[in-house]
């Protein structure tokens, strides 16, 4: 073991604190040192999930006070599985973009680096954190650093974007601070182990309350229609990775948080339709306003908005088959949708507003990024043999097996509007001849290999999913398992 | 007259959730961006307050062990909810302050303060 | 490992490194190319075996391959035809841009079908379907930015027909708990009354698309005719009759089950002949080859589709030999309208003329096939549509036999354009460069035209395996009694009766002919067709003689009611509108960020309002 | 039409709020068990610490502690992010009015008592009320005050980012330093001491002047980034 699960946050940010310093000695630390805290959060993040599978859930506490008083983290199979994604593509997005802003001196790009980082840790935190508040605090954390990179680039609209996201994420904080304040004042904790096991003693209305509050203010950052009109111009006037970033990283925490509050916080029945019918609408909403979109990058939010829709519904079925495949597909979006903005971003490379028409014939231009965006937009589509299909498979067969016809019919139905806008930009890729005016950039290195390593990985879970089934099967047990999740925090004697 | 005073004890819930509301509805319809900062920036102050008040205890006495006052244990307001308060502030002023930044970045872009001319990004 | 599974993978890897050859030298990309072919086919028919299986565990699902007799069948098509169909690119994609896409999805495309054919459970069936698919779209949009519509459109219907395939397959799983068509089979019996209605029409849905079925079939026209035309011969004579393969299990063993079973099969059957009725007549109005053929092709798997539907044991069996038929003559129709457009750059018949003399084996080809085509005796056309006719009037089918003969009939019409536009007519000075196309590409036209002259002949060639495959899915033994079915064979050797009249009269033909030659060989001269003077007058250069312009001109006028509405612009409007619609409602975003937060507003308090009945 | 929606919307609100809140009652006892009693406790016997609000900040619920500072330090960080501009640009900050002579006198009078008060009540943080974040606010309220009164008073942003890091590092020093000694981190290390002396609760002390400093330079940034923005 390398280590517990409270240095995923505190190396990160002991790094945060340390890199201002080593900055002024040494300018190329903040683009390295950033990148060597995520490989040893993924390294730990490894390593705890192969400890777990011996030991059973982590639980750390801090500052040495048992859980219903002190703050505890929580690695267990679920939230490991997501953490561990998370800093993964955490640490793609970082090699990604390493030759970032490479010419301009290093303050903006000191700034980026360790706002991703810390991007990275808030979601790890959300993820792995024990007590709701605390939870606060890192969506929060995620919210803030969330401003600053969508701001980042001066020259565009990305003030606009980020202060949108701002005043959403405002309410969002505001409503979420209501909703933990009236269970504090009923149950008297924080711990949502041990509001999950008091929750019986809250009046319903109390508890009905509480929830709407908490969906408004998760659903914002999990962008559930009608709370995402935001989201979309983030992810357009963000630098290009850190689309990926939140479509991967962000967007998983807030669902986590959803599903965490929902199966073992709440036990209100109700909720679980709530998702399949909120998910439903943002996944028709989302869809279809991704079919007309002009911009590439808008296109690809809305797809990802639609997605996490997909993945609410599958929430919403409530077995344990639903649970699968919702993983499922929230690992696959994960890598897909990132190399999705990662090679969308040189396909309209250089270009100001981002048009799909500015990848007309970048397939000659481009071949390698041309054929990973295809894939990418293959595998998304849910097209055999590629990864996307295996989960949604998965959601289908649970959809069937909780005899939800008419989801099923809905799902496939939009699946088709879906495939129209990808296909709609391979062909502009290489069929349509290129303008002269634009300007094809080869993607460099290090972009290159991030992008190729995760063409390989949808390949290879395409004709072999059985390498992440295993893992994903364990994670949905551990987050079925709610009395297990109690005793767990509740009864350890560290 | 007690039924009053019973009244009047909710006059803090009252306050806050008028502060609350008083700074959404400033944020939902001033179309000044200074304005929409400034109610969200309230809408948080009502939620702190509402935040406060929930740990009140009547006649209680604040969470502090002063010399001489060391077993007045069972007086004690709630000291969580002001614990939480005081995270909440500084979360709130961090975001308030990227929020004027973001105020001051936009003005400087579009030339104006309105938000609903500022929509460059849509559909 | 299995033999299937080592198929498979020959076929990927062939397909990926062929792709990739393109770097290292054109010929060894031609050569790994159809080196993967052949492999694949002698390994396959080197080792045909349908008893054993090979199951792969995947994600907890077990996906199992395997050959059946009816698949075998259908296997002998994919294989004859991507053999002769590959030769044949080599040659069409001779200097052309972008071979090794080409390569590679055809390749592909083959693999997915071969494993469709193989595949015993639902799930691996829909992986290939999907391959299928995406790999043949990829090929209808290879011609560039003008075909980008019909590739969409190609590629949404067969979307539509995979997405109801899949949504019956799930539906299948949660009621059997299996994905196995066998389970399937077994389990149909226990299913409540909707889903024994539900799964196969979402079934035949799926397989509809690909068979282009009426009101599926929009996509057929303009795919097959943009795809290159050395892949259009096997995608409509080989991937449609994947359709047609589907068609043929849901038929033996789902539908019979039913007790509307009559009321389906007329429906579908209908289906199947309005289908060739109304595609027969657009094809007569056809201009242009290709899209003549396309037309065709879809009025050829509407007279399968009749057969399949109506199911009887001869129906079955008429059925399946037209599409071993429609695979064979319709791909060297295909063949040769590629051979000409590579010849001339032009696949119009109003343009091409008079390539008899020029192209002389592409035009014995051609005429073999027209031949077939129309049902003349003594080609495999013949037979498979007698067959056809007779099961339809032994099961009291009237009212379709007659729609069925008469879009026979009308066939002749273009059949005969079509033989007349391109080989017949004026010589042309424009096209008298025009060279035969390289043996490559007629080599293969011919060995699949003496495959028609053979089967018209010997049908118990195909009609055995098509019996076997046919009492494997537990229908009766026709084969031995043949003659008892049909009157078309005769009792010694279920060879066909006619056949030795149709010879007898043939060989005086011929014996005539060879006759009439040699006695003129000395006074005949060859004349062109301006060589005459009428009344004095000598036609000009460019006079147009011969009536090549608005042909059945009358004859479409009289059935012009019947075309006047056309199922493919009412799909577009529709389409249109719904992408209007959604043009119209993404403006929910406006842009203005605190719309986004009254949104947040109204939402949270219609969960309040709504609180009580959400979570009672 | 915009504005009676969101009236309307806003009294319903209202009045499920007022309702919710009237029925959790003002000012008693609404809930059995909590965790409050164990927090008192725990802070009388345990730490030592007689401010119960220091040690649920700092230590109980210390984990939150650090994740508020990352949120100060990432705002003043995304702040200069947002306001970055190449350094030529930086010149002379607007201001509107010179400050007269009385406030010039004034505020050099009143900056190192402001200064003074603000590291009284951090390090009294966890005697009296109190703590890091008020005493870190007093300090950059002194700062405030010096530059608004003299046009070019110009603050170190070198300096600051040396103060903020070192008092950041130094919070976690010190909790990793619990981590290692005491296997969980924030952990106390030290003798815990006396309830109400100056040298009670251990490390709690010390985190919480860490963070004092920590919240006077980041403020002291903030401040400094937005003032120098001219338009």
């Amino acid at each position: 073991m390398v280590g517990t699960p409270v240095l995923f946050i505190v190396i990160p940010l002991l790094a945060a604190f340390i890199i201002p310093l080593t900055g002024m000695v040494w300018k190329n630390s903040v683009r390295i040192i950033p990148g060597l805290v995520l490989s040893y959060m993924l390294a730990l993040s490894v390593s705890l999930m192969w400890h777990i599978t011996e030991t059973g859930t982590v639980v750390e506490v801090i500052a040495g006070w048992k859980p219903p008083i002190g703050i505890n983290l929580v690695f267990s199979p679920f939230s490991g599985f997501l953490a561990t994604l998370m800093i993964f593509l955490g640490l793609l997005v970082w090699a990604y973009s390493y030759k970032f802003k490479r010419n301009v001196d290093s303050e903006p790009a000191l700034k980026y680096f360790i706002l991703l980082m810390l991007l990275v840790t808030g979601s790890v935190g959300i993820v792995l954190t024990g007590d709701i508040f605390n939870m606060f605090v890192f969506i929060e954390i995620v919210g803030i650093s969330g401003y600053g990179l969508t701001s980042f680039y001066t020259r565009r609209d990305s003030a606009e974007a980020a202060f949108k996201y701002l005043f959403m994420g405002s309410i969002a904080s505001t409503f979420l601070l209501l909703a933990i304040m009236i269970i504090y004042s009923q149950l008297g904790t924080l711990n949502i182990a041990e509001i999950a096991d008091k929750m019986p003693m809250m009046s319903n209305k109390l508890k009905v309350i509480s929830l709407i509050f908490f969906i408004l203010a998760i659903g914002i950052e999990a962008e559930i229609f009608p709370l995402n009109g935001w989201a979309p111009d983030v992810y357009t006037q963000a630098p290009g990775p850190i689309g990926a970033a939140f479509a991967g990283i962000v967007v998983k925490s807030a669902i986590y948080a959803s599903v965490r509050l929902v199966y073992t916080m709440f036990d209100l029945s109700g909720a679980l339709d709530l998702f399949i019918v909120i998910g439903l609408i943002t996944f028709i909403v989302a869809e279809t306003t991704a079919l007309r979109q002009e911009r590439l990058k808008r296109m690809l939010a809305y797809s990802s908005i639609g997605q996490m829709g997909l993945v609410m519904v599958a929430f919403g079925i409530g077995t344990k088959e639903g649970i699968f495949a919702a993983l499922f597909l929230i690992f696959n979006h994960a890598i897909i949708k990132s190399l999705l903005f990662f090679s969308g971003s040189y396909l309209v490379y250089n270009k100001k507003n981002k048009f799909i028409k500015h990848v007309n014939g970048m397939g000659k231009y481009l071949p390698i990024t041309s054929i990973l965006f295809t894939i990418g937009a293959f595998a998304i589509i849910g097209l055999p043999p590629f990864a996307g299909f295996w989960s949604k498979l998965a959601i289908l067969t649970a959809a069937a097996d909780s005899k939800m016809l008419m989801l099923i019919a809905i799902i496939l139905t939009v699946s088709i509007l879906e495939a129209v806008y990808y296909l709609r930009v391979i062909n502009r890729i290489y069929f349509f001849p290129k303008k002269k005016s634009t300007e094809a950039k080869k993607p460099t290195l290090n972009a290159l290999i991030v992008m190729i390593s995760l063409g390989i990985i949808i390949m290879v879970i395409g004709f072999y999913p059985d390498l992440i089934t295993g893992i994903i099967d364990r994670a949905a047990t551990d987050l079925m398992d709610k009395t297990g999740y109690i005793k767990d925090i509740l009864t350890i004697n560290n | 007259m007690e039924k009053y005073l019973e009244i009047l004890n909710y006059t803090i819930y009252g306050a806050a959730i008028l502060l609350l509301l008083i700074g959404l509805y400033g944020a939902l319809t001033k179309k000044s961006l200074i304005k929409i900062v400034l109610g969200l920036s309230i809408m948080d102050s009502g939620v702190h307050l509402l935040m406060i008040s929930i740990g009140y205890l009547k006649n209680g006495t604040a969470p502090i062990f002063s010399p001489g006052h060391e077993n007045e244990l069972a007086k004690m307001v709630d000291p969580v909810p002001q614990a939480l308060v005081l995270t909440a502030i500084v979360i709130g002023f961090g975001v308030t302050a990227v929020a004027l930044a973001l105020v001051i970045r936009l003005y400087k872009h579009h030339n104006t303060l309105r938000i609903d001319e500022i929509k460059n990004l849509k559909w | 490992m299995d033999i299937i599974n080592i198929i498979l993978v020959i076929f990927f890897a062939g397909a990926l490194i062929t792709a990739f050859a393109a770097k290292i030298s054109s010929i060894v990309q031609d050569i790994l190319f159809i080196g993967t072919i052949l492999a694949t086919s002698i390994i396959f028919f080197l080792n045909i075996n349908t008893n054993t299986e090979t199951i792969i565990n995947l994600s907890h699902i077990n996906l199992t391959l395997g050959l059946t007799p009816l698949s075998l069948y259908f296997a002998f098509i994919v294989f004859g035809l991507a053999v002769l169909a590959g030769f044949y690119a080599v040659g069409q994609m001779q200097g052309k841009k972008k071979k090794g896409y080409f390569y590679f999805n055809y390749l592909l495309s083959i693999a997915a079908m071969f494993g469709i054919l193989v595949s015993k459970d639902l799930v691996s069936f829909f992986i290939f379907w999907e391959i299928m698919t995406w790999s043949s779209y990829l090929l209808v949009i290879y011609n560039g930015e003008n075909v980008q519509k019909t590739g969409i459109k190609y590629f949404v219907l067969s979307a539509i027909g995979a997405y109801s395939m899949l949504m019956a397959i799930v539906i299948i799983h949660s009621l059997t708990g299996s994905f196995l068509i066998s389970d399937l089979i077994s389990g149909f019996n226990n299913m409540s009354a909707n889903m024994q209605i539900l799964i196969p029409v979402l079934l035949l849905t799926g397989f509809g698309v690909k068979a282009a079925l009426m009101p599926l079939h929009i996509w057929a026209p303009d795919a097959y005719s943009n795809a290159p035309m050395s892949y259009t011969a096997i995608f409509s004579g080989a991937l449609s009759k994947m359709g047609i393969y589907g068609m043929v299990i849901v038929f033996l063993t789902l539908i019979t089950k039913l007790p509307q079973e009559t009321l389906i099969r007329d429906i579908i059957a209908w289906l199947g002949a309005i289908t060739a009725a109304i595609s027969t007549l657009w094809a007569i109005k056809q201009d242009d080859a290709k899209r003549l053929l396309a037309y065709s092709s879809i009025g050829q798997l509407g007279y399968i589709v009749v057969g399949v539907a109506i199911g009887t044991p001869l129906a079955m069996l008429a059925g399946l030999f037209l599409a071993f038929m429609h695979g064979v003559f319709k791909s060297t129709l295909f063949m040769v309208v590629g051979a000409i457009e590579k010849q001339t750059g032009t696949s119009n018949l109003k343009e091409v003329t008079g390539l008899i003399r020029k192209m002389p084996w592409t035009f014995i080809a051609a005429l073999i096939s027209i031949i077939a085509l129309a049902g003349i005796p003594p080609l495999g056309g013949f037979v498979g549509k007698w067959m056809l006719y007779e099961s339809l009037i032994t099961s009291n089918h009237y009212l379709l036999v007659t729609l069925v003969f008469f879009s026979s009939t009308a066939a002749f019409l273009y059949c005969y354009k079509f033989l007349f536009g391109f080989f017949l007519g004026q010589e042309e000075k424009e096209w008298s460069h025009v060279k035969e196309a390289p043996a490559i590409m007629v080599v293969p036209m011919l060995i699949l035209s003496l495959i028609s002259v053979v089967l018209g002949s010997f049908p118990q060639l195909i009609l055995k395996p098509i019996n076997s495959a046919l009492s494997y899915y537990s229908l009766p033994d026709t084969y031995n009694n043949l003659w008892k079915e049909s009157m078309i064979f005769n009792k010694w050797g279920d060879q066909v009766a006619l056949t030795p009249i149709v010879y007898g009269v043939a060989i005086v033909f011929i014996v005539f002919a060879v006759f009439l030659f040699f006695k003129n060989r000395k006074t005949s001269r060859y004349v062109t067709t301006k060589d005459i003077s009428t009344s004095g007058e000598v036609p000009k250069e460019h006079e147009n003689l011969t009536f090549k312009e608005n042909f059945f001109q009358p004859f479409l006028r009289a059935v012009e009611p019947a075309m006047k509405r056309q199922m493919d612009k009412y799909m577009l409007a529709f389409a249109k509108g719904l992408e209007d619609l959604f043009d119209f409602t993404r403006r929910i975003y406006n842009g203005n960020g605190q719309t986004y937060a009254i949104y947040a507003i109204i939402f949270v308090i219609i969960l309040l309002l709504l609180s009580n009945n959400l979570f009672s | 039409m915009k504005k009676a929606i969101i009236l309307i919307s806003l009294t319903i609100l209202g009045v499920y709020l007022i309702d919710i809140f009237t029925g959790i009652g003002f000012g008693t006892q609404h809930f059995a068990s909590g965790v409050k009693d164990a927090y008192l406790i725990g802070s009388k016997e345990t730490l030592k610490v007689s401010n119960v609000v220091t040690s649920i900040v700092v230590n109980f619920r210390g984990f939150d502690t650090l994740g508020e500072v990352t949120v100060l330090f990432l705002a003043s960080m995304a702040l200069g992010g947002i306001l970055y501009k190449k350094r030529h640009d930086v010149g002379e900050r607007s201001v509107l009015f010179p400050s007269t002579r009385i406030v010039m006198s004034g505020a050099k009078l009143l900056f190192p008592s402001i200064v003074l008060l603000g590291a009284y009540v951090f390090i009294h943080g966890h005697l009296s009320p109190g703590g890091g974040f008020q005493g870190g606010t007093i300090i950059a309220t002194g700062f405030l005050l010096m530059l608004i009164t003299y046009r070019n008073y110009s603050v170190s942003h070198n300096r600051l980012s040396y103060v903020e890091s070192f008092a950041g590092i130094l919070f976690i020093g010190l909790g990793l330093a619990g981590y290692f000694i005491n296997n969980s981190f924030l952990a106390n290390i030290f003798p815990a001491g006396k309830l109400n002396d100056l040298f009670s609760g251990g490390v709690i002390g010390i985190i919480y002047v860490a963070v004092g400093f920590k919240v006077a330079a980041e403020l002291t940034g903030i401040i400094y980034t937005v003032l120098h923005e001219k338009d």
